[in-house]
């Protein structure tokens, strides 16, 4: 795993990008520990300022410093994500693995299941969700519900891995080596899964953050806790856009569009580099 | 011709299932709370003081049997099919009296031509820049168009329609950028009417083709440069079709097939994008409708409109399927 | 075969290949290579023969033919020598045509057999399609009379003209390489080159296969270049047969003498380590493998293996010498210049 | 005598599809054949592609299931071998070998890695005897653990990973080897080391082999049986040397008939069957 990571980083531009601008944004959002004003103290500075040396990305209408209101927004929100990303990673791979290796009858019923998962349309789903719990709607209530949505398309990609391992002649020859179905999985296909597993995540990040962007920003979010969309919709609230303080809206879109095309290169690299092909080729195969 | 009947009937069955698994989702949701949903949604509504004392009491009486409190769990549950499979889901709560399905029917137009004309831009302009970026690879022109698709797809739609608002609305105003028509337009086949629903039509469709092409470029590139190297591209290469030939007929028309079944596969996801990007633009659809129906408390609303979103994502996605083996003749005898 | 020599002498030469190299540049993940395909092969094919090509897995007989029909693209390159290919006086260097004159060459004067996998026909179009997508513009005629002219040339071919109106999956993989020996015989090409057309079939197809093979190419007396590494295909099939080894040919002649009489230890060994009906004796397969094309041993490419390997074969690699009429073999031992060839 | 492998009336049949588009393929039709325990023999199995050898093959390795018959390995119904501890048991006593030597191994492991698992699991080795098992099996298919230790597969060519993938087989002693068209991918001037490796393996450490193949060469130059299927059904079986040279089934002439030798060099008359 470690020579993946370095080889990624050492030849392919599109993940030496990712990697520098996701890390920036989880530096930025680093940034947070050491803030002097608590997020959700208001009117801890003049309101209304555009940016300055004094107050590097201005400060909204509500008194707070874009800055630091910021690194806790994006810490939110990619503490966020990553929940999501983690959570539904355990019920994608689970359903992923259980019917690439049983096959038939299973991987069928499984399959028309996970398919259906992928058609329906969330959004308005996760709308009615706030609908029915307004007040009482939490992060970590929004995070199970979509990484519970969330998982069918990454099921799919999984085990269309594991279907193709399965059927493998290297794994009958594991399974004559005397070798368990369990280390067969975790020792052998590992490997080959892993991969597949860090893409998806990523791609997961991306959709379950842009859907917490898109939710917030709408209001239908606890939308005391401070995150990227929860900013612009205070931000709308307060017409920041009409009134002029477009640094209040700017910065945070910029950031978070940063944060995306950094975890989508990040995505895209590794796909292109756990293709099979690739790797052969790499590993010096002989070809003609 | 029995085996495509047997083809669509197994696409009918996942239509089925795809509809029977959502709308139980819809019922959970909104069933598996312990919530008090009538009082809720009763202070919700009036809090926005938009209902009279009449209607308040109206919607007392018909939230209890909307959320069919009196009746046992089995027949909560059977009340709740029964409307989906009517599409009766009672008066609005904040246009009262009006049914909820005629709210619905007069959105539902706005949402699928704009989710019609963006979708079937996008897949086209996607799939024939990507089927071109794949086939002549050394182009820097198309290596541009990559990197351009591949920046903005990975942004959501809201983020990419709120900045066109911000630059076409703020910045450079030249195109309209709320509603679905100009107001005080008469309504009818008249060029000023067509027109301004065209031009309001711009920015909505604009911002869901610039998310959607990404995907369709990316997808159809990489199937692309995956097909140059298949046996019937190189014989027909060493053959000396023309290139125009071999890149319609050989290579795009075979890379078809699997993008037509990631455009079924993801029109869930483009209905979602659609829902945002018509909030941003107060366009008159599904998705406007929807936000404003949660912000008024309207239940019934958005019951319905979350019920018919499954149902015509899922019909949208069986015509798909059905149409398919146009496209790839292997199908029938699978 | 008892063709007169006299026949050899005026035969015309359909293609001249001199002196080629061809290697694959790669650059993958830090790691940049050279690997060495095709390196410094001469051969010729005359008129109306079938040229066998033979040699195992990796050892550039794929690579040579892509390179002589110009069907090669990055990362692998010609870095020297030429193709030259000659159509009934019509005289030309494959790598010297424009786009154009090279289209207008492929399928009227130079077609294709692919190994008969799957995918050698577009699945979605009918087979129908494929003939007027490769051979209409060739025939020059209005497309009522090309189709009529297809459907006799299946039927000369004893292929059911029904078959037009199939897609590939439909037909059987026996059925679909009929088809493509069909298809790339319409043109009466001048120079056909079949890739392992026979490989992925089953024994009884494939001799029906082989059969129609050989008989196209006498009905239309085109030249071909056949590869394989079935020396059984070649024995039924081939005229002349040219035995390639880690990038080089290394022995070259009538296909029944080199059969029957090969001299390089490794075409020797090849064949009589093959077994046969009604031979009980016992065989021996070779020792150690052939070697990496990206850094091949010094001298003969064989010598590591070689039974019979001298000093002289560690230091340089042996020219191909003429040990008998149109015989030639590259190895310092059995054929050392200057013809003290050892028996 | 007492049977090492006894094949009853076995049949496969597949059902694919599902409700709505059943198609039953019949892939093994009422076969029989026996192997003696004490004998050690090499029977061929002969077919072309679609004859049902290689369902044969996995149901005698307990990949699949017969849909009728029995398979008896020395007298236990192969099928009813569920618990891990007789799975373990009747691994080490039938191994298989299959045709894809690059596909046999994990390419991302080292290749000694499979032959101390074997040597650990199913012969019970500890510590130095794991690496002498495997050097000792090594050395039977003519390679040794000092060339191999810390290779990976594509380091090795393919008649080096199939004599690896033989040795590995060979690690638990076991009393049938079951080959899959087992030189089919190996290249010709390698086949013949492995073929005879397998009369060795016979005459040497008296394992019966199961050669499954489509070429009636080489089955002709090691078996001392064969069996020729055609669409799942056995339709000639005998001695070897007797059913080959003078093949009484009308498929079985047709196979043989179809076969190229090099004999015919020089005189390239090939004429169609049909």
């Amino acid at each position: 795993m470690f020579t993946v990571l370095r080889d990624l980083l050492r030849y392919r531009t599109e993940f030496r990008f990712g990697a520098i601008l996701t890390g920036f944004i989880a530096a930025f959002a680093a940034l947070s520990l050491v803030s002097p004003y608590p997020p959700q103290d208001q009117f801890v500075v003049p309101p209304d300022l555009p940016p300055s040396w004094s107050y590097w990305f201005g400060t909204t209408s509500r008194g707070q410093d874009v800055f630091w209101q910021l690194t806790f927004a994006i810490r939110n929100t990619m503490l966020f994500g990553l929940s999501v990303a983690v959570l539904s990673r355990l019920v994608s791979i689970a359903i992923g693995m259980w019917s690439g290796y049983k096959g038939g009858i299973v991987d069928r019923l499984l399959m028309s299941v996970n398919d259906t998962f992928i058609v329906i349309p969330l959004f308005p789903l996760l709308v009615l969700f706030y609908f029915v719990l307004r007040d009482r709607m939490s992060w970590p209530l929004l995070a199970l519900a979509m990484a519970s949505l969330g998982w069918a398309y990454d099921a799919r990609l999984i085990r269309a891995v594991a279907l193709s391992l399965s059927s493998r002649e290297f794994t009958q020859q594991c399974v004559f080596s005397g070798m368990r179905t369990r280390e067969i999985v975790f020792q052998e296909h590992l490997p080959y899964v892993l991969p597949i597993v860090f893409y998806t995540t990523m791609n997961n990040m991306n959709w379950s953050i842009g859907l917490e962007v898109t939710l917030s920003v709408l209001g239908f979010t606890d939308i005391d806790t401070p995150t990227v969309g929860v900013m612009i919709y205070w931000a709308n609230q307060h017409t920041a856009l009409v009134a002029g303080v477009w640094w209040w809206v700017f910065f945070p879109v910029l950031f978070v569009m940063i944060l995306f095309i950094g975890l989508f290169l990040l995505a895209i690299s590794t796909n292109e580099y756990i293709d099979p092909r690739s790797r052969l080729a790499r590993m010096g195969d002989v070809s003609g | 011709m029995q085996a495509y009947a047997i083809y669509a009937l197994k696409r009918l069955a996942q239509f089925v299932l795809v509809v029977f698994i959502g709308i139980n989702l819809a019922y959970l949701i909104s069933h598996a709370t312990p919530i008090d949903p009538v009082e809720q949604t009763v202070s919700a509504a009036t809090s926005f003081g938009n209902a009279s004392p009449e209607a308040i009491l109206m919607m007392r009486a018909s939230l209890r049997e909307l959320y069919g409190l009196e009746g046992g769990a089995v027949s909560q549950y059977a009340a709740f099919w029964r409307r989906v499979l009517v599409g009766d889901f009672g008066p609005s709560l904040s246009a009262f009296p009006t049914p909820v399905s005629t709210l619905i029917g007069r959105a539902l137009p706005w949402t699928v031509g704009l989710l019609s004309v963006s979708t079937c831009l996008a897949f086209a302009l996607g799939n024939l820049l990507g089927g071109l970026a794949g086939y002549f690879r050394e182009s820097r022109i198309l290596k541009l168009a990559g990197i351009a698709a591949m920046a903005v797809h990975p942004i959501p739609y809201y983020i990419v329609a709120f900045v066109l608002l911000i630059v076409f609305g703020y910045l450079w105003p030249v195109l309209p950028i709320s509603g679905g028509y100009r107001i005080n337009t008469p309504w009818g086949w008249n060029a000023e009417f067509v027109l301004s629903v065209v031009t309001h039509a711009i920015l909505p469709v604009a911002s869901l083709v610039l998310v959607g092409v990404g995907g369709w470029f990316m997808g159809m590139r990489s199937l692309v440069s995956n097909i140059v190297s298949e046996d019937y591209v190189v014989y027909a290469e060493l053959a000396g079709v023309s290139r125009g030939r071999i890149l319609g007929a050989y290579v795009m028309r075979n890379a078809l097939a699997p993008q037509v079944t990631g455009l079924a596969m993801s029109l869930g996801s483009i209905f979602n994008g659609a829902i945002i990007t018509e909030q941003v633009f107060g366009y008159p659809g599904i998705g406007t409708l929807l936000i404003q129906a949660v912000h008024a408390g309207d239940y019934s609303l958005v019951i319905g409109i979350a019920s018919v979103s499954i149902v015509a994502v899922s019909v949208a996605v069986l015509i798909i399927d059905l149409l398919y083996p146009l496209l790839d003749p292997r199908v029938k005898v699978a | 075969m008892s063709a007169p020599l006299a026949k050899v002498a005026d035969a015309e030469r359909v293609l001249d290949v001199a002196n080629l190299r061809a290697y694959y540049q790669t650059w993958h993940f830090g790691v940049s290579r050279d690997v060495r395909a095709v390196d410094g092969v001469t051969l010729h094919v005359d008129r109306n023969e079938i040229y066998g090509l033979a040699g195992e897995s990796s050892c550039g007989k794929s690579t040579l033919i892509r390179t002589i029909v110009r069907a090669i693209r990055p990362p692998l390159a010609v870095v020297e020598g030429s193709v030259r290919f000659d159509f009934g006086g019509r005289a030309c260097d494959i790598y010297a045509l424009d786009r154009a004159r090279l289209a207008g060459i492929r399928w009227r004067h130079l077609s294709y057999i692919l190994q008969g996998s799957m995918n050698v026909l577009n699945p979605v179009r009918r087979v129908r399609e494929s003939f007027v997508d490769f051979a209409f513009r060739h025939i020059g005629k209005p497309m009522p009379q090309f189709l009529a002219l297809v459907e006799d040339h299946l039927a000369r071919l004893r292929l059911d003209p029904a078959v037009l109106g199939s897609f590939p999956h439909e037909l059987s993989g026996g059925m679909r390489q009929r088809v493509t020996i069909a298809l790339a015989s319409v043109c009466r090409p001048d120079f056909i080159v079949a890739d392992e057309p026979t490989t992925a079939l089953d024994v009884v197809v494939q001799k029906d296969v082989l059969a129609l093979l050989r008989e196209v190419q006498r009905q239309i007396r085109s030249s071909m270049i056949l590869v394989t590494h079935d020396i059984g295909v070649h024995a039924n099939a081939t005229d002349r047969l040219g035995v390639m080894y880690a990038g080089r040919l290394i022995e070259e002649g009538r296909t029944g003498e080199v059969i029957r009489e090969p001299r390089h230890p490794y075409t020797a060994q090849l064949v009589t380590s093959l077994p046969r009906i009604g031979d009980i004796e016992p065989k021996q397969g070779l020792d150690g493998a052939p070697p990496s094309l990206a850094a091949p041993p010094p001298g003969c490419r064989f010598h590591p293996r070689c039974p019979l390997a001298m000093e002289m074969c560690r230091r340089e690699h042996p020219p191909m010498v003429e040990v008998a009429a149109g015989h030639r073999v590259a190895c310092w031992v059995k054929a050392p210049p200057g013809g003290m060839a050892a028996p | 005598m007492s049977a090492l492998l006894d094949i009853d009336r076995v049949g496969m049949t597949y059902v694919s599809g599902t409700l709505l588009a059943r198609r039953v393929v019949r892939a093994v039709d009422d076969l029989s054949l026996r192997l003696e325990a004490g004998r050690p023999e090499i029977v061929a199995i002969i077919g072309e592609s679609g004859s049902g050898k290689t369902t044969l093959a996995r149901m005698i390795l307990n990949l699949a299931t017969p849909t009728d018959g029995v398979i008896r390995f020395r007298g236990t119904d192969v099928a009813k071998i569920r618990s891990n501890h007789a799975r373990a048991d009747f691994m080490r006593q039938v191994q298989p070998i299959f045709q894809n030597p690059f596909e046999a191994f994990n390419p991302l492991k080292r290749v000694d890695r499979y032959l101390f698992m074997s040597a650990r699991r199913l012969a019970d080795a500890r510590g130095a005897e794991v690496d002498a098992l495997a050097d000792r099996a090594l050395h039977q298919v003519g390679l040794s653990l000092a060339e191999l230790r810390g290779r990976f597969p594509h380091e090795l060519s393919g008649g080096q990973l199939q004599r690896a993938a033989i040795a590995r087989a060979l690690i638990s002693a076991p009393k049938l080897i079951v080959a899959d068209e087992p030189v089919s991918m190996v290249d010709a001037s390698l086949r013949m080391s492995i073929v005879n490796l397998f009369r060795s393996l016979r005459d040497e450490l008296h394992v019966s082999i199961v050669y499954i193949t489509h070429d009636l060469a080489t089955a002709y130059y090691i078996s001392d049986r064969v069996l020729i299927m055609q669409r799942g059904r056995a339709v000639e079986s005998g001695a070897a040397r007797e059913v080959l040279a003078n093949p009484q089934h009308p498929y079985s002439r047709l196979l043989k008939a179809s076969v190229l030798s090099p004999e015919d060099a020089g005189k390239p008359t090939i004429a169609a069957n049909t």
